[in-house]
């Protein structure tokens, strides 16, 4: 485990920090679940942190010259450049630092990029960072699709879903491949934290977001970030789906410390992923044969972070096994030596 | 006192960053560029140089990086070279609207396709609207002081913006000849301290690269513009400076042999001493043949090239790219559009070698002065020559 | 203005030869440009590398076509290339052989001067390799006077580091005191 | 508001910050974007247990805690998405139409 994780203290669900580092004033969509969980995981940071954005709908919301919605640095390049970016005020910190030229090194970088900036444009920069070790924390805003050209797929939208490059047809059910897994390339970058977020589940997002911070290296996190414009769902919803999706192991929750699995929240009794889908339009045109097939996807995809976490458990189990055999046989022997003392001291 | 040291350029050019106290480099091999950026990580590597060197996987996350770092408020240096130039096409023109004071080697290679190791400024001439200074250079001794000179000028607060030295591929960063080096106390002076006031800082909280709305994208481009036009008297009083103290001056366009001449050769970068051999062999047989160089490219020199070829009849411009579908080398439409509303201008003949490694031979240049004499009677063949064209 | 064109084959060292007879050149105060014939070629291939030497900023950036001197660090290299094309009246040749200046000598066009080193089997015995960058050098010096052999001393410091320079000044030595010569 | 807005977006050239940086930080606290709004939610104080869970989810920060330690919309941001009014475990909000 850690040792910055060591004696990780979780946020206090009574006393959460008021400070905003974005402002109100934005301009998000109404209900939009993307800059939630934007929200939370800047609120997790606080003043004393950078920001580098790629281009997206959260750039575009929240810096519409003349108004900035950022109240701590902020910087945005390009689309698909972000963690190329944060990689060079990483590194320029750090030698700027060991030069004497400033006074501090220690401030959290957020790497804030969508979908389709992280799982395809992006992807190359992205690796490229996370073998580099650069120390940010690489937050994947995943509305499942580019929301800001217009509902166009990306290889981050999931099977079946109706976006308006990928339109159920005659000749398709839509979107015909499954989702990208972006944690998993992330982790097969060896870095020593990724995490999935959902803003339904606000309190482990922001400790997830805070863990990221305290460990050194690059930590990515993969953000749900339902949204109502592009899934066809109700503004008010962009929570309840945000939920939803862990409740029926559509997005599970899960932690990668060093390599090893957590499975954060059990869901042994899913609710259908019907119910998650037929909330949006999106999905509409799937049949229940179609729905068949997604659930089927799920459920595989759950028993594989199940069975990747339980690996963990198990190995913890077998140390625990172990240590409680070797303190059995340290009372034997130290029974043992007292008796051979007693009857030494006796003779 | 600097040491007069064979070397090769790209050596030398990379002991000039040392010296520059740069931050962070970031850096993707491309041929020619390489023996720079290599030497720059050993320095680094050998605790010689106090800088991050940072590999990154492509040219468009060098400039990135670097971009990313220059907004942290440190000093930067990339190079790179054709392919690796065109791949930060997009990143190239947000780094002078961000008026960040990066500096770039490129040494000068052609653009594929077909793919071209070699030589001609193809690369640089497919990026002369992106907001950045862009200089030549002719000799080991000028890329070497071409880099002091740059951080001296980005680091002008006035300025502002980065800044391209061009260097051109294999036949000058990889040529080995005597070049004077400074000791470190000798050039400490004329470097400012890398000091920059809007940057990424907890204290101040600023919001950089923010969406350019109709009602600012304008003013947002004037006001790169203005500060690229403005920049021409910091590179000039930077030269300026660099003479008094070193004794080698440099100026936007340089002449040879060109104050009486009739015809004027004009040219950039490294072929420009060849053409000046050949101008010799033309003045020795009592012609009145000069030459004309652009070192100052970005922003263009109007007044000093006016100036330098008001004389002349005949001007035969070199251009070391074809730009596909156009009039002429895009050197040369420039030169035409500098001079197309003065009175009695010369005449302008376009002319396209080097292209990919082509040798340039002083051969050709007499040949080019003899068909622009030639074309100023009878005519142009064409829209523009190009030299050397095998036909069948 | 003296130009130079080595013949080699691509890790022979011809590009180590022309850097350090340049930097030997420029040692001496003079000028001098050392630039090699880039292209996709590797190890094995034949390769070119050209120095230049002239008045101080000499007015030439185009390629040697007439040298006025031809290196060849390879004999095989005979067989397969004209090594003597653009080289001028008078010119020198100088070759890296195991043959014996009088079995060549007949087959070089008659208007050229000659030089001949068996600089392999020296570098080999001293080296213990087949390097010839810097011994060959010592046959053109022998020849032609070019340098001093003192000028390589930095030049050879700067490549090689101190032991081994030291070695390669033996193997020049070696080729200068064993060249034959026309 | 909005007058103040149009005025700072038309400044001319020469008084750009170098780069369009924005030197004021949070300044779209300008931008109203509770003009967006259709419908708004209203608290029951009756039934607010003060969770704070409107305050939490809002997407807009536009749920504020008052002196007295109540929630109330601040309907200068408020969109009227009505996550607040979804997510209320009490369903102490409801959603008004602002026609209304």
């Amino acid at each position: 485990m850690q040792n910055a994780l060591k004696d990780f203290e979780k946020f206090d669900p009574q006393h959460l920090p008021l400070f905003e580092p974005l402002a109100q004033g934005h301009r998000a969509c109404q209900g939009c679940g993307e800059v939630l969980a934007l929200r939370l995981a800047a609120k997790a940071l606080g003043r004393e942190m950078i920001v580098v954005s790629a281009t997206g709908c959260m750039e575009i919301i929240s810096s519409a010259y003349p108004q900035t919605a950022w109240r701590v640095p902020w910087l945005h390049v390009a689309f698909e450049n972000s963690a190329a970016v944060a990689g060079g005020v990483d590194a320029a910190l750090h030698i700027m630092k060991e030069k004497g030229k400033i006074a501090r090194d220690d401030i959290p970088i957020l790497v804030v990029a969508g979908d389709g900036g992280t799982a395809d444009i992006g992807l190359q920069a992205l690796s490229g960072a996370l073998e580099r070790g650069h120390n940010f924390i690489y937050l994947c805003l995943d509305n499942e699709a580019y929301m800001n050209t217009g509902i166009q797929r990306s290889s981050s939208t999931p099977y079946g879903a109706m976006t308006t490059t990928s339109p159920p047809g005659k000749l398709s059910i839509g979107e015909n491949h499954f989702k990208k897994d972006l944690p998993a390339i992330a982790v097969a970058h060896k870095i020593p934290y990724v995490a999935t977020v959902s803003p339904a589940f606000y309190l482990d997002l922001m400790n997830k977001v805070r863990k990221a911070s305290l460990i050194k290296g690059p930590a990515y996190i993969h953000a749900f970030s339902p949204c109502p414009t592009g899934w066809r769902h109700a503004g008010r919803y962009a929570v309840k789906m945000a939920r939803l999706a862990v409740q029926t192991r559509v997005f599970p929750l899960y932690e990668v410390i060093d390599g090893k699995y957590i499975l954060n929240r059990k869901t042994p009794k899913p609710k259908p992923v019907a119910e998650y889908l037929k909330l949006q339009k999106r999905f509409a045109h799937l049949t229940d044969g179609d729905i068949e097939i997604i659930q089927e996807h799920v459920n595989k995809e759950y028993e594989r972070i199940l069975k990747l976490s339980e690996e963990v458990d198990l190995e913890t189990k077998f140390t625990s096994t172990f240590q409680q055999h070797i303190d059995r046989l340290k009372q034997q022997m130290d029974e043992a030596y007292q008796k051979m003392r007693e009857e030494i001291v006796h003779h | 006192m600097s040491t007069r040291m064979p070397i090769e350029v790209s050596i030398a050019v990379s002991k000039a960053v040392q010296q520059a106290d740069v931050d962070v480099i970031a850096a993707y091999p491309i041929t020619p560029q390489t023996h720079i950026v290599e030497n720059l990580s050993g320095l680094v590597a050998n605790g010689e140089l106090e800088a991050a060197f940072i590999n990154v996987e492509s040219e468009h996350s060098a400039i990135s990086t670097v971009i990313g770092a220059a907004a942290a408020g440190a000093s930067t240096f990339t190079a790179t070279s054709s392919q690796g130039l065109a791949l930060m096409h997009e990143i190239l023109f947000i780094a002078s609207s961000l008026r960040l004071p990066i500096v770039m080697v490129v040494a000068n290679r052609a653009l594929s396709g077909p793919i071209s190791i070699w030589n001609d400024h193809s690369d640089i001439m497919a990026e002369r609207d992106i907001g950045w200074i862009q200089v030549f250079c002719e000799t080991g001794q000028e890329a070497y002081d071409a880099i002091f000179h740059a951080f001296r000028v980005v680091r002008d607060p006035t300025v502002q913006l980065p800044m391209i030295v061009n260097v051109d591929g294999f036949n000058l960063t990889h040529v080995i000849e005597p070049v004077f080096l400074f000791e470190p106390e000798e050039i400490k002076d004329y470097l400012p301290e890398h000091r920059q006031a809007l940057r990424l800082d907890i204290e101040h909280p600023i919001t950089m690269g923010p969406v350019g709305v109709p009602e600012v994208y304008t003013e947002a481009k004037k006001q790169v513009e203005e500060a690229l036009l403005n920049s021409k008297q910091v590179v000039m009083a930077a030269w300026q400076e660099f003479g008094q103290r070193f004794g080698r001056s440099y100026a936007p366009v340089e002449a040879y042999r060109a104050d009486d001449a009739e015809v004027l050769l004009v040219t950039m970068g490294v072929i420009s001493r060849t053409a000046m051999t050949a101008v010799d062999r033309f003045r020795e047989a009592g012609k009145a043949v000069g030459l004309v160089r652009f070192r100052l490219w970005r922003p263009f020199p109007r007044a000093e090239f006016q100036e330098a070829v008001r004389h002349a009849r005949i001007l035969a411009v070199i251009d070391r790219h074809i730009s596909l579908g156009a009039l002429s080398g895009p050197v040369c439409l420039e030169v035409r559009a500098a001079l197309f509303n003065l009175p009695d201008h010369p005449q302008v003949f376009g002319f396209v070698l080097g292209l990919g490694g082509r040798d340039v031979t002083v051969d050709d240049f007499c040949d080019i002065v003899e068909r622009a004499e030639r074309y100023a009677t009878a005519g142009p063949e064409g829209d523009y020559t190009l030299i050397g064209l095998r036909e069948v | 203005m003296l130009e130079v064109r080595f013949h080699g084959r691509g890790g022979q060292g011809a590009v180590t030869s022309c850097e350090l007879l340049s930097s030997a050149i420029i040692e001496e105060g003079r000028y001098a440009q050392g630039f090699a014939s880039f292209g996709p070629e590797r190890r094995g291939a034949p390769v070119l590398a050209f120095v230049r030497s002239g008045q101080e900023g000499l007015k030439l950036r185009e390629q040697v076509y007439q040298p006025d001197i031809v290196v060849v660090l390879d004999p095989t290299l005979l067989r397969i290339i004209d090594v003597t094309s653009g080289l001028k009246e008078n010119g020198w040749l100088i070759l890296n052989t195991k043959k014996v200046f009088h079995e060549v000598k007949p087959k070089i066009h008659p208007g050229i001067q000659l030089a001949v080193v068996d600089a392999t089997t020296i570098s080999r015995q001293i080296l213990h390799a087949p390097i010839v960058s810097a011994s060959i050098l010592g046959a053109l010096i022998r020849a032609t006077a070019i340098v001093e052999l003192k000028s390589l001393e930095q030049p050879m410091l700067r490549r090689f580091g101190t032991m081994l320079a030291r070695r390669n000044q033996e193997a020049l030595m070696q080729t200068y005191w064993s060249t034959a010569i026309s | 508001m909005p007058e103040k807005v149009e005025k700072r977006a038309i400044v001319g050239w020469r008084n750009l910050v170098p780069g369009c940086a924005i030197l004021e930080p949070g300044n779209s606290t300008q931008l109203l974007t509770g003009t967006w709004r259709l419908q708004r939610p209203v608290i029951d104080a009756e039934l607010c247990n003060l969770c704070g869970l409107c305050w939490v989810y809002c997407p807009d920060m536009a749920m504020t805690k008052t002196a007295e330690g109540r929630y109330e919309p601040d309907l200068n941001y408020c969109k009227g998405c009505a996550i607040c009014a979804e997510e209320c475990p009490k369903n102490a909000i409801t959603m008004v139409e602002e026609e209304e």
